[in-house]
């Protein structure tokens, strides 16, 4: 990817995580997240992981984000002000955000990185192919788990959204 | 392999069961009380075929339990525990029985499954000669006490009842440590793990290690007992604890810790306690005195009492460092007079609060004209605590203080003023609720004791004057192994102690006693 | 072509403004959504080191990621959703139930 | 010589009369109670008897035993519940089962309208128990079971009227100070056994001690019988435990006349008596127990002198006549002293009787200001204390004047000069306090208080019997032991010396012109005390008056009780309640384990705070570590 595209997405994407951090009405956060979002996918596929930049796109920016949109429209949010709020918490998350930032930084100039050039890789690299090759084989149990989890996740979901209704099976946190 | 034992200990916990079982409350004291009679009667019949010549275990049982560890279950009787099994039988019957009586005004189901549970623990510590057993029960009559302590008693009963089960979880917990030390010293001297107590006898170890496993069980024993300055959680305890909770937390569980010395301290690590006789004496010693200047000028009965605790446990510690038959035995039998005068004490403290719902020593005045039945029990209680000659006191206090004195005159110079200040404080105490003009209306028409409470308290004062005017029966069967435990501790002298003056008392002393 | 520490600077920059955005705003949608983007600009990070380093296990790592994103999503918007129920807010500040 | 005898059946019948008394005595009448009361006491007098006649047949030195049962064995250490009859206990056990029982008569009419009949009788019955377990004793331990059981005795029947306070105070103030006697007592015996296990042979027995008196060096005899005379100096009421005899005399007139008069407060000179061979190994203690006794022997009768009490004048009569006994004890003339113990308590219970009669008579006053003139209305009384007064004032031939005179003697010719000196100063005082005591109350004006006056009366028979019958031996009770070379001349010390030896003399001396010097000072006294009280009623407050001072000081008893309890008892509870208690004990000691405890949940809460159950803030709080780590490992880096 050229430094000069590279650039740009990079700008795209800073701009939408600022704006989610900064608009007031959380839809607007929401689409300024989708932005950044895509923009990562966009990254993820010019790095040559086209699988995985094609799943960020449906099934981050796709599923999870209408996901965030529908509890939105649900619990009928509108846009807040900015209040002050904690003065003292903004104060030193803002501290520590800044501090952190510039840690990361030092730690990526210093000392010179390691390797400053991508390693020569294979056509299919990023493919479904390989990457499938990976899952399967070596995180293969990882891989099982992970479906017992969303499966664990559905179920969760589910029950903690579910509306109980009045002698139902009282689920977690069901009671108006 | 009788079985005895496993029944005199397993028998209350089923009772235990039992009790859960019953829907009314009437039915479920009635239960509780038959089976705590069970096994009293088991006690009984082990006392009288108890064996008064043999120095070592008696109605030994022994299995494995977790053989990878070396842990067995491995029970016996001798004549240091066989006492105190009797005596935490009849106390555990009597305040059974006392509690039947209205003491306990709610959750009477509950209460008889603790009492139940705790005699199933006391009972298996006695009777433990494997240290991981020991330990399991050790930790076992700490549960049912807490609990009798916080829900049945008065006052701030939860912080009592923390203050008690913290204070003594403390020293378990040390104990628990030393013990593990030396089971895995015993590892590397005897080539495989084992709880079992003659085994570990035999680990040899350098005086240093000893050292520091002996103050192990010592703190852990001493908090127990509980030794001055470890004794702050006794007033608490024993003031908030109901009747039947004080009776045997001071007439039972106090001897815990002295038979703790007798049982493990002292033969695990008998060069040390020789080393460290002087400074256990001057602990009790100190323990004797405070103990009964505190008692002196507590405006609660309860507590008078239980500083009086304090005082007379001292006796008891400073018998058993005497280290020679007269102190040990006199310990020994200290330690009965004590859990039947000091757990009467508490029955009738308890009697009177029931009848008057405060322990407030300004609260009475003149009572033998309202009950005299009453004041006069409490006279003959009183004298047996004090030690007066011909109750069961006097042997035990006089014995004591006999070994002292072979010992270091000086500590039986200091111990006598216990005498004294003994008689002062349950003396000043007793003026002031018994006799004087009555000054408040209200205890003028005090009903006198029912006969229930009779009931309660006649066979403990059967029990004092049987045993101030005939202690043969008792003294006959400790002293065999009293006498092993005493010589364990003098043979390991010769090894490590330079000849000094009190050394060849305790030479004359062994001599004397091999001749008879 | 742009060098491997671009890409990290970029991961880096995106987390802690993920970071700042749960310390500063209140609503809990908002803060759940800094949280995706926190998680977003690892899997760059992820992704950007695979590629430098030519071997696939970062992207499996990112594959992991997202199926963990999508399960927590599920279960996190679902307490929201019943939080909301029960309190009717969705300020930080006022679900604290868990307070000493 | 050691013969078996049931000795047991003298302690047995007392034993019955408690157990009887105690439980069936509220519901069996009165008469019946006092029947079983004194008649188990004769029983007792009657197998003492019979013991003694038993014992007259054996020759000298010669005792009756019988072992009971073993009482206490642990290791080599072994005592028996035994008694041994020998001549010195068949002197004790008739003496105190003879008087007692006559006192048991005696209160059976006094009591009578006491409402806790029973109870007093169970009280007296057990006392007598006690002090004839005392005497019967084989051995140093079962002594102290009696010598304690005497003292409980003491305690419950001094605080037997309890609904008073005072009466319980003075009750327990009896218990403690002999309670510290006996601290010592008990070192004593630890001591003993001591030395004997020392030696191999762990015995208390006083037959075994006499035969092993050569394992006693004199610093350990002396140690020992310091020990034990702190322990007789409690219950024999001698310098400086003395304290709570005179207080103890609020009990009812039978008791002071029984325990605080005849048998219980002679215990120590008992026991001095029986342990005579242990005493003489030590000339130190001896010195010490004659010193003690003639220092308190004229104490008290100073004090005596200006009491207004009557029994108090009695109660400071006994501590100093106890005082003459120790005296005898002190210079090795124990028959002498176990004599006057024997007079002493014939004439001295008759004292307290009688004036247990008067008090009677008089409905319960005891200020002798308002007695006087007594004499008429109450001529038994009157006669009978005549006697016993002469007795105690050693006229001859009544009791005292025998066994007085064989003390001053004593002290004199085994070359204590000065302490002779101080015992025939003594025996001038006696003369005074008696005289006045007797001229206050049956003679010149009547001053008694008009409401009382009317219903002045004699005691009744079962009153004045008893009286009678105790005037009868302190007239022929001296007789025993007349002067050597006369008719049966010594025979109470021969009887003696197979149990306490034989007095020898240091020098010789005139025992005629001694005793008529002693007679003379007593007389003195009389005559003193005449001119004072019948001739001159005036001059006693006109003394007092000029004498301001020292009246003061007498009246008061020289502050004594004041300066006990400045020293001993204030402080006692001051440490107690303010030192030990709240200041260690509570502030200290739980002080720690609270603070431990506080500690604990102090920075739990503060670390609680943390928990504000807002999510950012836990963030903050992870951003903050993650940024610290972050730094830590940057620093690794680029160091």
């Amino acid at each position: 990817m050229p430094l000069w595209l590279f650039i740009f997405l990079a700008a795209l994407a800073i701009i939408g995580a600022a704006g989610v951090v900064l608009q007031r009405h959380p839809v607007h956060s929401l689409l300024s997240l989708v932005m950044t979002l895509v923009v990562i996918a966009v990254l993820f596929i010019g790095l040559g992981a086209a699988t995985v930049g094609f799943l960020q796109m449906i099934v981050y920016a796709g599923a999870i984000m209408v996901l965030f949109l529908f509890v939105i429209w649900l619990l009928n949010l509108q846009s807040q002000p900015l209040e002050p709020g904690h003065l003292a918490l903004k104060f030193l998350g803002s501290l520590g955000s800044a501090a952190l930032i510039a840690e990361l930084l030092l730690f990526v100039v210093h000392p010179p990185p390691a390797i400053t050039q991508n390693r020569a890789v294979a056509m299919d690299f990023g493919s479904i192919g390989r990457l499938a090759q990976s899952l399967f084989t070596d995180y293969l149990i990882a891989f099982e788990a992970t479906s017992v989890l969303l499966l664990v996740g559905v179920i969760g979901g589910v029950a903690l959204a579910r509306r109980t209704t009045a002698g139902g099976g009282g689920a977690p946190g069901g009671t108006p | 392999m009788s079985g005895w034992l496993t029944a005199l200990v397993f028998l209350p916990l089923l009772g235990a069961g039992f009790v859960t079982l019953q829907s009314d409350e009437r039915a479920a004291w009635r239960s509780a009380f038959i089976f705590s009679l069970i096994p009293l009667a088991i006690s009984f019949y082990l006392f009288a075929a108890f064996d008064p010549q043999q120095a070592s275990y008696q109605f030994v049982e022994r299995y494995d339990w977790i053989p990878q560890f070396g842990i067995s279950y491995h029970m016996g009787l001798d004549g240091i525990s066989l006492f105190l099994v009797l005596l935490t039988t009849i106390l555990i019957a009597l305040s059974l029985l006392y509690s039947g009586g209205g003491d306990i005004g709610f959750r009477v189901r509950e209460f008889c499954f603790f009492m139940l549970v705790l005699e199933t623990g006391l009972l298996g510590t006695l009777v433990s000669i494997d240290l991981f057993l020991f330990y399991v029960f050790w930790e076992v009559m700490l549960i049912p006490m807490y609990f009798l302590i916080g829900i049945w008693g008065h006052g701030r009963k939860i912080y009592a009842a923390f203050k008690f089960i913290l204070y003594t979880m403390l020293g378990s917990l040390l104990m628990l440590v030393a013990i593990l030390y030396l089971v895995f010293r015993a590892r590397t001297a005897l080539g495989h793990l084992t709880f079992d107590l003659p085994d570990l006898m035999s680990v040899p170890l350098t005086m240093n290690e000893a050292r520091w496993l002996f103050a192990g069980f010592a703190l852990a024993f001493a908090i127990k007992v509980p030794m001055w300055p470890f004794h702050t959680w006794l007033p608490d305890a024993h003031t908030e604890a109901p009747t039947a909770g004080s009776v045997i937390l001071a007439g039972v569980m106090l001897k815990m810790g002295t038979y703790g010395f007798l049982r493990f301290a002292i033969p695990l690590f008998p060069d040390v306690a020789r080393e460290a006789a002087p400074i256990f004496m001057a602990l009790a010693v100190v323990g004797i005195v405070f103990g009964a200047l505190l008692a002196l000028v507590q405006p609660d009965l309860k507590r008078l009492v239980a500083y009086s605790s304090v005082s007379h446990l001292g006796f008891v510690v400073l018998g058993i460092f005497a280290l020679n038959p007269q102190g040990v035995e006199g310990a020994i039998y200290q330690m009965l007079n004590h859990g039947i005068s000091t757990g009467s004490l508490f029955l009738l403290v308890g009697m009177l609060y029931l009848r008057r719902h405060t322990r407030e020593i300004s609260e009475f005045g003149g009572l033998w004209q309202s009950i005299p039945i009453y004041a006069g029990i409490f006279m003959v209680v009183m004298l047996s605590s004090v030690g007066l000659p011909g109750l069961n006191g006097f042997v035990g206090e006089f014995l004591i203080l006999l070994g002292a004195y072979l010992h270091t005159w000086l500590a039986a110079l200091f111990a006598v003023s216990g005498l004294i200040l003994g008689a002062l404080y349950l003396f000043y105490a007793y003026e002031r609720v018994m006799f004087g003009p009555i000054t408040k209306d209200v205890n003028k028409a005090l009903p006198d004791l029912s006969l229930r409470e009779i009931a309660v308290m006649v066979p403990l004062l059967g029990l004092m004057f049987f045993m101030g005017f005939y202690p043969g029966p008792l003294l006959n069967r400790m002293e065999p192994s009293v006498l092993a435990l005493v010589q364990r501790t003098h043979t390991h002298i010769a090894r490590i102690d330079s000849p000094s003056a009190t050394s060849a008392v305790v030479a004359e002393l062994t001599k004397a006693d091999r001749s008879r | 072509m742009a060098p491997p520490s671009y890409y990290m600077i970029l991961s880096a920059v995106l987390f802690c403004i993920g970071v700042s955005g749960v310390l500063l705003r209140r609503n809990v949608l908002i803060i759940f959504m800094s949280i995706e983007l926190m998680l977003n600009a690892v899997n760059l990070a992820f992704v950007s080191l695979s590629r430098a380093w030519g071997s696939v296990d970062g992207q499996s790592i990112v594959f992991f990621v997202m199926t963990v994103a999508a399960a927590e999503a599920a279960v996190g918007l679902g307490i929201i959703l019943a939080t909301f129920r029960n309190r009717a807010t969705v300020n930080a500040d006022e679900i604290n139930l868990m307070r000493w | 010589m050691a013969e078996h005898f049931p000795l047991g059946l003298i302690l047995l019948f007392p034993a019955i009369g408690v157990v009887f008394n105690l439980f069936v005595g509220q519901r069996a009448g009165r008469t019946t109670v006092g029947i079983v009361g004194a008649g188990v006491i004769g029983a007792a007098f009657v197998v003492g008897a019979v013991a003694f006649g038993r014992l007259l047949g054996l020759p000298t030195g010669g005792a009756l035993t019988s072992t009971l049962w073993p009482w206490i064995e642990a290791g080599a250490f072994k005592v028996d519940v035994a008694l041994r009859f020998d001549a010195l206990t068949a002197v004790m056990v008739l003496v105190v089962s003879g008087v007692g029982m006559l006192i048991h008569i005696y209160s059976s009419g006094y009591m009578a309208e006491d409402g806790d009949y029973a109870r007093f009788f169970t009280y007296m019955n057990l006392f007598v128990l006690s002090m004839l377990t005392l005497v019967l004793a084989d051995n140093l331990l079962l002594m102290f079971v009696g010598w304690e059981g005497v003292g409980l005795c003491s305690y419950l029947l001094i605080a037997f009227w309890y609904t008073n306070p005072e009466y319980a105070y003075n009750g327990r103030k009896a218990f403690i100070v002999n309670r510290v006697g006996d601290a010592a007592f008990i070192l004593g015996i630890l001591t003993t056994v001591w030395v004997g296990a020392t030696h191999g042979l762990w015995t208390l027995n006083f037959v075994e001690l006499r035969q092993h008196i050569a394992w006693f060096g004199p610093a350990t005899a002396t140690m020992i019988c310091v020990l034990l005379f702190i322990g007789a100096t409690g219950k024999s009421a001698q310098i400086p435990l003395y304290i709570w005899l005179p207080d103890a005399m609020v009990g009812p007139t039978p008791v002071s006349a029984l325990i605080h008069a005849a048998t219980m407060v002679t215990a120590g000179v008992y026991m001095v008596a029986r342990l005579n061979f242990l005493y003489l190994l030590s000339p130190d203690a001896m010195e010490l127990v004659a010193t003690v006794g003639t220092i308190t022997c004229i104490f008290a009768a100073t004090i005596a002198i200006t009491q207004p009490d009557i029994k108090r004048v009695l109660a400071y009569s006994t501590i100093s006549q106890l005082g003459y006994m120790f005296l005898a004890v002190g210079v090795g003339a124990f028959s002498a002293g176990i004599f006057h113990l024997m007079t002493h308590a014939f004439f001295k219970s008759l004292l307290f009787l009688c004036a247990g009669s008067v008090i009677h008579g008089m409905g319960g006053e005891q200020d002798m200001n308002k007695m006087g003139g007594l004499a008429s209305k109450m001529p038994i009384t009157c006669t009978t204390m005549w006697i016993a007064t002469l007795a105690i004032a050693a006229v001859p031939p009544f009791a005292g004047f025998f066994s007085k005179d064989m003390i001053l003697s004593g002290a004199y010719t085994s070359g204590h000069f000065g302490l002779w000196l101080l015992g025939l100063i003594t025996a001038g005082f006696t003369g005074l306090y008696m005289f006045r005591l007797m001229f206050m109350t049956f003679h010149g004006e009547s001053r008694v208080e008009p409401e009382r006056a009317h219903h002045l009366h004699e005691s009744p028979p079962v009153m004045t019997l008893p009286l009678m019958a105790l005037a009868l031996l302190c007239v022929i009770g001296g007789w025993v032991q007349l002067p050597e070379g006369w008719l049966w001349g010594g025979s109470f010390s021969r009887f003696l010396s197979g149990s306490v030896g034989i007095f020898k003399p240091a020098l010789e001396a005139s025992d005629l012109g001694l005793s008529i010097l002693s007679l003379a000072v007593s007389l003195t006294g009389a005559l003193i005390a005449y001119i004072f009280y019948i001739r001159y009623p005036g001059l006693p407050t006109y003394l007092a008056w000029r004498a301001k001072a020292i009246y003061q000081l007498l009246l008061e008893k020289y502050y004594i009780d004041q300066i006990y309890d400045a020293l001993v008892s204030r402080p006692l509870f001051f440490i107690a309640q303010y030192v030990l208690f709240k200041g260690l004990d509570y502030y200290t000691i739980d002080g720690l384990v609270n603070g431990t405890g506080t500690t604990v949940e102090a920075s739990g809460d503060a670390v609680r705070r943390f928990e504000t159950g807002n999510v950012q803030h836990y963030a903050l709080i992870y951003l903050i570590g993650a940024v610290g780590i972050a730094a830590f490992y940057l620093y690794l880096v680029m160091r």
